[in-house]
């Protein structure tokens, strides 16, 4: 656990890479890769964060991850369907809209 | 019992959304009545247990903290839990009209519906942080695809929106959580209390999950998905989440506020706080104001609201903790009563643009009067919960001589009224042409009693207010007990 | 000094990787980098002594969410052949200032946190202690199961959640299309598939046995056992179908249903709930569980409720 | 028994209208004949009530209700002899209203929700006048500005809907500083209930700017509702409303409420001698003065008939002001007798306008030619009241004056007497003319928009408004009759000024 | 009992026009007879008090108001007589007013409090204006607005002078007001009382509605009004403003001069009128100087108020009758012949003060007053020259009369009764309240030569030709004072409130809202907003 601090440098990197692509995306899906990203950056980020016992990693964040690790492939999932379905009702896969906030019927 | 209580609270929605992926579709009715019509009962249980003996704690598997997870029943939750069970209820009497058991879209509406009830009664009770926000992905994604249930394309928008900015929110917390236990060791809420000294790391740990949660709560500036999706979710959908949804996440903000930091000196960031509410409050208004279509009206409305909310951390007394929790009451059932009203309208004219609503009223008394009366309550107006709310607010602000928020409070009602009437002027405003009577696309009565029964709710809170008060005031967080 | 290295290798490719995917050109070449990179976290995860999450970053992150971008894009495709859609929305000057600021505050975060040279964290320390009277030897299925089974519960749930969503906001008349292989019938498919089915499905029983002890468990089982799913999919042995059948649905509601009752039992002996009575549950658990998961990330592949089985081949 | 009877029946008076109200929302639009049943019923039910507990306060009882809102804070109904005044008036001139309206609105839309409104209105005004404390009084006054809403936009027209937004501005912005100030008040003395001569001397030297900030804020609050200059603006433009509304919210409610709550708040809540003290007399004096010169000159240069009016109330009320800040036992006479005077002096005014209105289509000072001949009953009503505005005898108007400029000079404020001689000029100057058109002008060939009624809708509308001039003559002719309202309010007077 | 006869008699039949026709004709034909139900209350010399109508009612005959009834009671009941004879039946406006004008005289004659007083005077003061503009034409309307404008100034002055003496002494009966002498003198009620009361006697410059509201009258009206109405404003001031001990002398003075200075005004602007009832109007106007110097003296004569009362008492009377017998000329022809010329010269002699005449016993008694105050000598001179001054106007109108022609050609036997009370009655009156002195000879002759005066005055202009012409309009400042109304700013412009439909605040906000929403909705915006508030939490929870 002596690279925790190099994988914590990591995580920071990535997360902010993660920012940036969800900021300056437009397609859905790479606003949902950036997502996937951050979350990866902070799942890094807890199991680095928590003491080690016994030079292990606490196995708590761990099994918190793996929680956050199926949680995250299920907002996807969904995050896709969606992302399919509003192609098909709209022809776009932004949020872009024309009509201003709120205002279509 | 109660224990047993409150598991099966919990666990029987839940079971009964399973049970409707399986069982056919003959079975929906009666699964959503098994699955809703007992809670209320079951709910007395702990109730009387927390009457006679305050706080009570559920010991999940057996294993208390720091190693398992713990649910905590305390009066605040109790309120939570009553809330929800309540206007769920009456929310899913509408939602029974306009999601029938026999029709299609119902099996893919009700095991969602369920699950959101079942996962906010699980997220009230939770004292864990990581639990909580398992069961916040939970409420947001159930509530996500109801918003989207319909399929109608500004609808899909909004939840997208509301997706990919609730993820964000949940990664905000995360890292928060993640970094509380990094320092800490320790999840469970209350015993972390223990362990947190307020350094920098724990202090920016806070401001991470708070944040997090003020963007699930849509807290002005963090508010950008609430009007769409609530404005283009289905009529029972857009109630629970205004009177709901978005109301868990404050309550969680409140536990980590006066709960798990209750021992820092918090007054400056209790300030901001108070700012971002009243900046909420006025924001909200203004652009409830300028809306052209009533179910839009109503969501930044909910914008507006919400920021009272945020005025319990300036003010922190046990009367702003009385007024916060009873306008949690009184707002959560008007609100849910004007949507479930609008939704109505919505139905029978085809339409929630304003210009569309000249004369509904005669057409739609009794939803126009839900409106209306639910209205009251949103304005502040005596006799009605809301007015309550505000009364408590403002003795709390002259109590302790905030002028400012007192200030901000009363007038803030001025706004509320700017927008409502002027929705209601135009419903009584008589049509140019005769409006075209639609019979066949009315909702039937029923729909508009349950818009009724809350706001009557809502005006009623404003007499009967006493028990929820004294339930508020023995379950004050230990800073601010007297 | 070898392991600075290899870390450091790991980074490098991960952070490359990062940037590809999210300013890459085409979207396409993105969904591969999402997935070579989810396989690089994998190395990180061992790398950061943690094996049960590499297993699972490798099957779920890299593999089944992967395979759902991969299905998505198709369906984009499938509707404008030609989508390639532009790189950016907003050429906004704040991107990169935000995008460095929150970098640079988880990175100060992260820092300082680790820096600070954390005691044990009191709840892992309580899991070691506790699993010694316990029948389980992985800590991380013990924390999963026996003491934090409401989250696992919930996880769950989420899935079942995410599901029933993505089939609600699915349009009904687009269930019948099939996202198979161009030639689903060669013989080679049929032999691949023959050896290639029970293979899997004794790896993730396998590793679902493992994981009472070892790395794995219901997790990484149900994906890899949602890759056979997948390659059935795709190779049109199985199709999507609107017709709901009860089994399917027992299935991908097995886990939730078990856990909760068994959960919900421990109240009848008297125990608070989620207690569990023995070894014998979690290995019911676990295994309807890995049924449940599996087969809601097969159906959010296929992008139904359900499924059908196909005769010919 | 009998503590049943004085518990229950101050809520029974408000809650007999409220529950007409509320019937009539369900029953509907069609069910016109159980409408009108149901109204009458009421109304002469609660006239009933109010005698009974007239009676019961005759007997030297206090009926009074009261729960808990909040723990400590109480709403309290009570009946007290200011407060069985107000209700009186309200509900005699509610019945008489009732059966104007059923007339009036003979035939036109939308008449379920009006009478539901309607009867919440009066509801409202029950509940202000049986007030046993400021709180329970600013619950039904704000009540009061919900309800008489959608009797002031009821013809839906866009003008109704202005006239109802600045109608709200203003109501609802009053609230607000009301809320403020009784917060305040509140936090320095506790939840306190109306007593005669005020609660507040004790607290005058710890809290002295504080309460002068919370009277100003209070008397702003209700000043709103009584149309003082400058927070009059609402009422004129509440002028598109039908003519009975017109009537209830000048003569009955909504006006009423705002004198008579500056009447409790300076008698009952500071005291006279209190208000004096903090030398918030002469500020409220002094609105008042002008509001009642600056009513009359607005008054003079209106055309519409019912602005007319409506500023002659903008200056009527203001008398009660006047009557209540100029102090000592006289002048509060005059201002709390004015109270019942002006009411049934403007609503036989408002009657007959919205008579002439109505079956003449008449709506300009100019169109009233000659209606004395078309209409004489209906004209000869109006004369009266407009000779009671003017203050002439014996009609009441002059009762009121009387006391008003008697018991101006008796405290050494003579010029008051000089605002209300020159008043009285100008209402002459802007009610003789119209008399003279109605009376002496002749008739002009055709009326604007004559519509043929029914004879007994006639006989409906012209016997309210006769009822009311019989009234107005009545409390004139017999104010020194024990049982007149002068009477009474001397009989509430000497309890402020012992 | 019989005092609320009086009042309530008149007041009945008014209220019985509206009624049926059957009663309607009962009313009508008891309306002339309606005046002698007066000498009820005259006669038994009751009082009555009332507590509960209005602010208390108190009723009574007494020193002061005596006189006024009888006056009352006969000029009103001649002129009545004459108005049945004369005037359409069926003008109900008029009869209207008619019954109540007298209703409200008897209740102020006969009033014992101030708020009664007032009552009866606003009753008459309005019923007055039916009388006015019985015509229906322009001249009447005008006339009748200035007299209503007028009515109500004097009203306005009137209730604030009765206010501000409420305030201090209550609704006091007037037999109290000796005790409240020390608050009267010091009041400034009495200031507003004078003026008001003297609106209504026509004192100048207050009598602008005089000289307009006669002529336009019915004749008999005329004679009520003239007679009878303007002595309501004497009634006032005796009454409410009477000398008192603490009153220094320059108020009589003040008053002495205003008289005078009425007496001769009235008659100069009469002189150039040329119509017969103007010229008799400024003629009432020019002898209620003569009465307001009567008036003057009970200030300048303390010792001797109770004396001046009853001359006073005299004067009113011998106005009263004689000037409606005046009034009732015109509206009878004076071509029938002798008697018609008689009938109008003995009034006209009566006024001018010719010897014997009652106007001579009313001067003599006026003069005996003068004497006694310091400046004597020059008061009785212009006293006599008064007289000249009257029997000139009196000539004037004597004149204009022969050129009259009445409408309806008939010798009313009212008008005939009049001028004979006019003769008999002062003389009966100042016998009974010993007013009547010796005859003297030095009386005689100065009674007689202001007359001869007069009539060399005459001559002579007759010699010269000179001839009266309508030089200053019928009631002379009125004009100036209409222009100025006229002119006046728009003030009280009457125009009708009009609402522009203003665009107002609410399309901005949308756009500014819209716009706002725009930028606010991205993912940047709430990750920048985000991290902003993380930053300032941080910030805040660290200090």
């Amino acid at each position: 656990m002596d690279n925790a601090a190099l994988y914590v440098l990591a995580a920071a990197v990535l997360f902010g890479v993660g920012v940036y692509g969800l900021i300056v995306s437009a397609h859905l899906m790479r606003k949902l890769f950036a997502i996937n990203i951050m979350g990866n950056a902070i799942f890094i980020l807890m199991v680095a964060v928590a003491g080690p016992i016994d030079g292990a990693p606490d196995p708590v964040p761990q099994a918190l991850v793996l929680t956050g690790i199926v949680i995250a492939v299920s907002a996807t999932a969904f995050a896709l369907a969606l992302m399919v379905r509003l192609y098909q009702e709209t022809g776009r896969a932004t949020l872009a809209d024309d009509n201003g906030p709120g205002n279509d019927d | 019992m109660t224990t047993e209580a409150l598991a099966l609270i919990v666990f029987v929605p839940l079971l009964v959304a399973a049970g409707m992926v399986v069982l056919p579709r003959s079975w929906l009715g009666l699964l959503i009545r098994i699955g809703l019509l007992p809670l209320p009962f079951l709910l007395l249980i702990p109730t009387m247990e927390v009457v006679d003996n305050g706080a009570y704690r559920v010991v999940l598997a057996g294993h208390d903290s720091p190693l398992g997870i713990v649910w905590l029943l305390d009066p605040l939750s109790l309120l939570m839990l009553w809330l929800n069970v309540g206007i769920t209820l009456l929310v899913s009497l509408h939602a029974s009209f306009s999601f029938p058991p026999s029709d299609q879209p119902a099996r893919r509406f009700w095991p969602l519906w369920l699950i959101l009830f079942a996962s906010m009664n699980a997220l009230v009770l939770s004292a864990d942080l990581f639990n909580i926000y398992v069961t916040l992905e939970l409420v947001t994604l159930a509530a996500i695809g109801l918003i989207a249930v319909e399929g109608k394309p500004a609808a899909l928008r909004a939840a997208m929106r509301y997706l990919l900015l609730a993820l964000m929110a949940s990664l905000l917390y995360l890292l928060g959580v993640g970094l509380i236990y990094g320092q800490t060791g320790v999840l469970d809420l209350y015993l972390i209390a223990e362990h947190l000294e307020p350094a920098w790391l724990t202090i920016t740990a806070l401001a991470l999950m708070i944040v997090g949660l003020l963007i699930k709560s849509a807290i002005f500036p963090l508010h950008a998905w609430l009007p769409a999706a609530h404005g283009n979710a289905p009529g029972p959908v857009s109630a629970i989440l205004s009177a709901m949804v978005v109301k868990v996440s404050v309550y969680i903000i409140w536990r980590l506020w006066f709960w798990t930091a209750g021992d820092w000196d918090l007054d400056s960031a209790a300030t901001l706080m108070g700012i971002l509410g009243g900046l909420a409050i006025v924001y909200g208004s203004v652009a409830a104001l300028v809306q052209q279509r009533l179910k839009m009206i109503i969501a930044y409305s909910t914008v507006a609201q919400l920021g009272y909310l945020m005025l319990l951390f300036p003010l922190a007394s046990t009367l702003a903790f009385q007024a916060a929790s009873y306008h949690l009451v009184s707002h959560g059932m008007a609100k849910a009563a004007m949507f479930l009203a609008a939704a109505n309208i919505l139905r029978s004219v085809g339409s929630d643009r304003l210009s569309r609503l000249a004369g509904i009223d005669q057409r739609l008394p009794l939803d126009v009067f839900a409106l209306a009366l639910a209205g009251v309550s949103i304005m502040g107006l005596p006799p009605s919960g809301g007015f309550l709310a505000k009364w408590l607010f403002l003795e709390a602000a002259r109590e302790q001589e905030a002028w400012g928020w007192l200030v901000l409070v009363a007038a803030s009602g001025l706004l509320a009224a700017a927008y409502l009437f002027r929705v209601l002027a135009v419903m009584c405003l008589h049509p140019r042409r005769r409006l075209r009577s639609d019979r066949r696309r009315r909702a039937p009565n029923l729909a508009s009693v349950a818009a009724i029964l809350l706001a009557v709710g809502a005006i009623v809170a404003g007499f009967a207010s006493a028990p929820v008060l004294d339930l508020v005031a023995a379950g004050l967080p230990p800073g601010l007990a007297p | 000094m070898l392991g600075i290295v290899l870390d450091l290798v790991i980074i490098a490719s991960l952070i490359a990787l990062a940037i590809q995917v999210v300013s890459g050109a085409s979207l396409f070449r993105g969904i591969i980098h999402f997935i070579v990179m989810g396989l690089t976290l994998a190395l990180a995860w061992a790398r950061l002594g943690a094996p049960d999450l590499a297993m699972a970053e490798a099957a779920i992150g890299a593999g089944v969410t992967g395979a759902l971008m991969m299905v998505a894009y198709r369906r984009l495709v499938e509707i404008t052949p030609d989508h390639n859609p532009s790189r950016t929305g907003s050429r906004s000057r704040l991107a990169l200032p935000i995008a460095v600021g929150a970098g640079g505050l988880v990175g100060l975060l992260g820092l300082g946190a680790t820096l600070s040279d954390p005691e044990p964290g009191l709840a892992g320390l309580a899991v070691l202690e506790a699993l010694q009277d316990e029948a389980l030897g992985n800590p991380i299925t013990g924390v999963l199961l026996l003491y934090r089974g409401l989250d696992t519960l919930l996880e769950i749930a989420v899935l079942l959640t995410a599901f029933l969503a993505a089939v609600a906001v699915t349009r009904r008349e687009d269930l019948d299309y099939s996202i198979t292989t161009r030639d689903p019938h060669t013989p080679l498919v049929g032999a691949l598939l023959a050896i290639i089915v029970p293979l899997t499905v004794l790896v993730s029983v396998h590793l679902l046995k493992a994981g009472s002890h070892d790395p794995g468990g219901a997790f990484q089982a149900g994906a890899v056992l949602a890759a056979c799913g997948v390659l059935l999919v795709l190779t049109s042995r199985v199709s999507a179908s609107s017709q709901s059948r009860p089994l399917i649905g027992l299935g991908i509601v097995a886990g939730l249903i078990s856990f909760s009752l068994i959960g919900l039992a421990a109240m009848l002996r008297g125990e608070p709930p989620m207690a569990l009575p023995g070894m014998w549950a979690v290995y019911f658990i676990e295994t309807a569980m890995m049924l449940s998961i599996a087969l809601t990330l097969v159906l959010l592949f296929a992008g139904t409720e359900s499924l059908r089985r196909n005769q010919h081949g | 028994m009998m503590d049943l009877l004085l518990f229950w029946t101050p809520l029974l008076l408000v809650v007999v209208s409220a529950l007409t109200g509320i019937v009539i929302f369900i029953a509907g639009e069609r069910k016109a004949r159980l409408r009108i049943i149901l109204n009458l019923l009421a109304a002469v039910l609660k006239v009933l009530m109010v005698v009974l507990i007239g009676l019961l306060v005759l007997a030297g009882h206090t009926p009074e209700f009261r729960i808990s809102l909040v723990p400590g804070l109480d709403l309290v109904l009570r009946a007290d002899a200011l407060s069985l005044l107000f209700a009186t008036l309200s509900a005699v001139l509610w019945l008489v209203t009732t059966v104007y309206a059923i007339a009036y609105l003979e035939r036109s839309p939308n008449r379920a929700r009006f009478f539901g409104f309607f009867s919440l209105c009066v509801a409202a005004t029950m509940g202000i006048s049986l007030a046993g404390n400021l709180l329970t009084f600013f619950i039904f006054y704000e009540l009061l500005t919900l309800t008489t809403w959608p009797l002031v936009v009821h013809t839906g027209t866009a003008t109704a809907i202005r006239s109802g937004r600045t109608y709200l501005r203003y109501t609802l912005s009053g609230g607000v500083l009301f809320l403020i100030g009784l917060i305040w008040l509140y936090g320095i003395t506790g939840p306190q209930d109306f007593i005669a001569g005020g609660t507040l001397a004790e607290h005058d030297l710890d809290h002295r700017l504080s309460l002068q900030i919370i009277f100003v804020l209070l008397a702003v609050g209700m000043g709103v509702k009584a149309a003082i200059y400058p927070l009059h603006r609402w009422l004129p433009e509440a002028m598109v409303a039908p003519a009975p509304v017109s009537a209830l919210l000048h003569a009955v409610a909504v006006v009423k409420a705002g004198a008579f709550g500056l009447v409790r708040l300076v008698e009952d809540v500071y005291g006279p001698e209190l208000v004096a003290g903090l030398g918030m007399d002469l500020p409220l004096l002094l609105a008042a003065a002008f509001t009642i010169l600056y009513g009359s000159v607005q008054a003079l240069r209106q055309v519409d008939l019912k602005k007319r009016l409506a500023f002659s109330t903008v200056s009527q009320v203001s008398y009660i002001v006047l009557g209540i800040a100029v102090g000592g036992p006289l002048a509060t006479i005059g201002g709390i007798v004015h109270l019942v005077h002006q009411g049934l002096m403007k609503i036989i005014l408002f009657f007959c306008a919205g008579i002439f209105g109505n079956l003449l289509g008449i709506k300009y000072i100019h169109q009233l030619d000659g209606v004395g001949r078309r209409m004489p009953w209906a004209s000869a009503c109006f004369t009266v009241g407009a000779l009671g505005m003017i203050g002439l005898p014996p009609v009441a108007g002059f009762v009121s004056k009387w006391y008003l400029g008697a018991g101006a000079v008796a405290v050494g404020r003579e010029w008051v007497v000089a605002v209300l001689v020159t008043s009285t000029v100008l209402n002459a100057s802007y009610f003789l003319p119209v008399l003279k058109r109605i009376w002496l002008n002749p008739p002009p060939d055709q009326w604007p928009d004559e519509v043929q009624v029914s004879r007994i809708e006639i006989q409906a509308l012209v016997g309210s408004a006769m009822v009311a001039a019989l009234l107005a003559l009545g409390v004139g002719l017999l104010a020194g009759h024990p049982l007149s309202p002068l009477s009474w309010a001397t009989a509430i007077v000497t309890e402020y000024f012992p | 009992m019989s005092a609320v006869a009086a009042v309530l008699l008149p007041l009945t039949l008014m209220l019985l026009f509206p009624a049926p026709d059957r009663l309607r004709r009962l009313a009508i034909g008891l309306t002339p007879w309606s005046g002698v139900i007066l000498f009820w209350p005259l006669l038994d010399q009751a009082s009555a008090s009332f507590s509960w109508p209005l602010l208390g009612i108190t009723l009574g005959v007494d020193a002061v108001n005596q006189p006024l009834l009888l006056l009352t009671a006969l000029a009103w009941n001649l002129s009545a007589w004459f108005a049945w004879n004369t005037i359409d039946r069926d003008r109900r406006w008029f009869w209207s007013g008619w019954l109540g004008a007298l209703s409200g005289m008897s209740l102020l004659l006969l009033s014992g409090d101030l708020a009664t007083f007032y009552i009866g005077y606003a009753l008459l003061s309005l019923s007055a204006y039916l009388l006015i503009t019985h015509e229906h034409n322009d001249h009447a309307w005008r006339a009748a607005r200035v007299y209503l404008v007028m009515a109500f100034v004097g009203e306005a002055a009137i209730l604030g002078g009765i206010l501000l003496l409420a305030g201090n002494i209550g609704n006091a009966e007037f037999a109290t007001f000796p005790d409240h002498a020390q608050t009267l003198a010091s009041s400034p009620a009495r200031w507003l009382l004078l003026a008001g009361f003297a609106v209504k006697m026509g004192i100048m410059p207050l009598h602008l509605w005089l000289p307009l509201a006669h002529p336009v009258a019915p004749v008999p009206a005329s004679a009520v009004l003239s007679g009878v109405i303007v002595k309501a404003g004497l009634l006032g001031w005796l009454r409410f403003v009477p000398g008192l001990d603490q009153d220094p002398a320059w108020i009589g003075w003040a008053l002495l001069g205003a008289g005078l200075w009425t007496a001769f005004a009235g008659v100069v602007i009469g002189l150039t009128q040329q119509r017969l009832k103007t010229v008799l109007a400024y003629s009432t106007v020019s002898q209620m100087g003569l009465v307001l110097c009567a008036f003057a003296l009970t200030f300048l004569v303390p010792d001797q108020r109770d004396s001046l009362l009853g001359v006073i008492g005299l004067m009113a009377l011998h106005h009263g009758l004689n000037k409606a017998a005046l009034f009732l000329a015109c509206g009878s022809s004076l071509t029938i012949g002798r008697a018609g010329r008689t009938l109008f010269a003995l009034p006209a002699l009566s006024l001018a003060a010719f010897p014997f005449t009652s106007g001579y016993l009313a001067k003599n008694a006026l003069k005996s007053f003068m004497e006694t105050t310091p400046a004597g000598g020059v008061l009785v001179t212009l006293l006599a020259l008064t007289s000249t001054a009257t029997a000139l106007l009196l000539w004037h109108a004597w004149a204009l009369a022969g050129r009259t022609r009445s409408r309806n050609p008939s010798l009313q036997p009212s008008w005939a009764l009049m001028v004979l009370a006019g003769i008999f009655l002062p003389w009966a009156w100042a016998l009974v309240t010993g007013l009547v002195d010796p005859p003297r000879l030095y009386l005689l002759w100065s009674a007689t030569s202001p007359l001869l005066l007069a009539a060399a005055l005459a001559w002579w202009a007759g010699r010269l030709g000179w001839q009266a012409r309508g030089q200053i309009p019928e009631g002379d400042l009125v004009v100036l004072v209409e222009r100025l109304a006229r002119s006046l700013p728009g003030l009280i412009a009457q125009r009708e409130i009009r609402h522009r439909a203003r665009p107002g605040l609410l399309p901005h906000l949308q756009r500014i809202q819209a716009l706002y929403e725009q930028h606010q909705r991205s993912v940047q915006a709430t990750g920048l907003a985000s991290l902003i508030i993380i930053g300032l939490l941080w910030l805040l929870l660290w200090v």
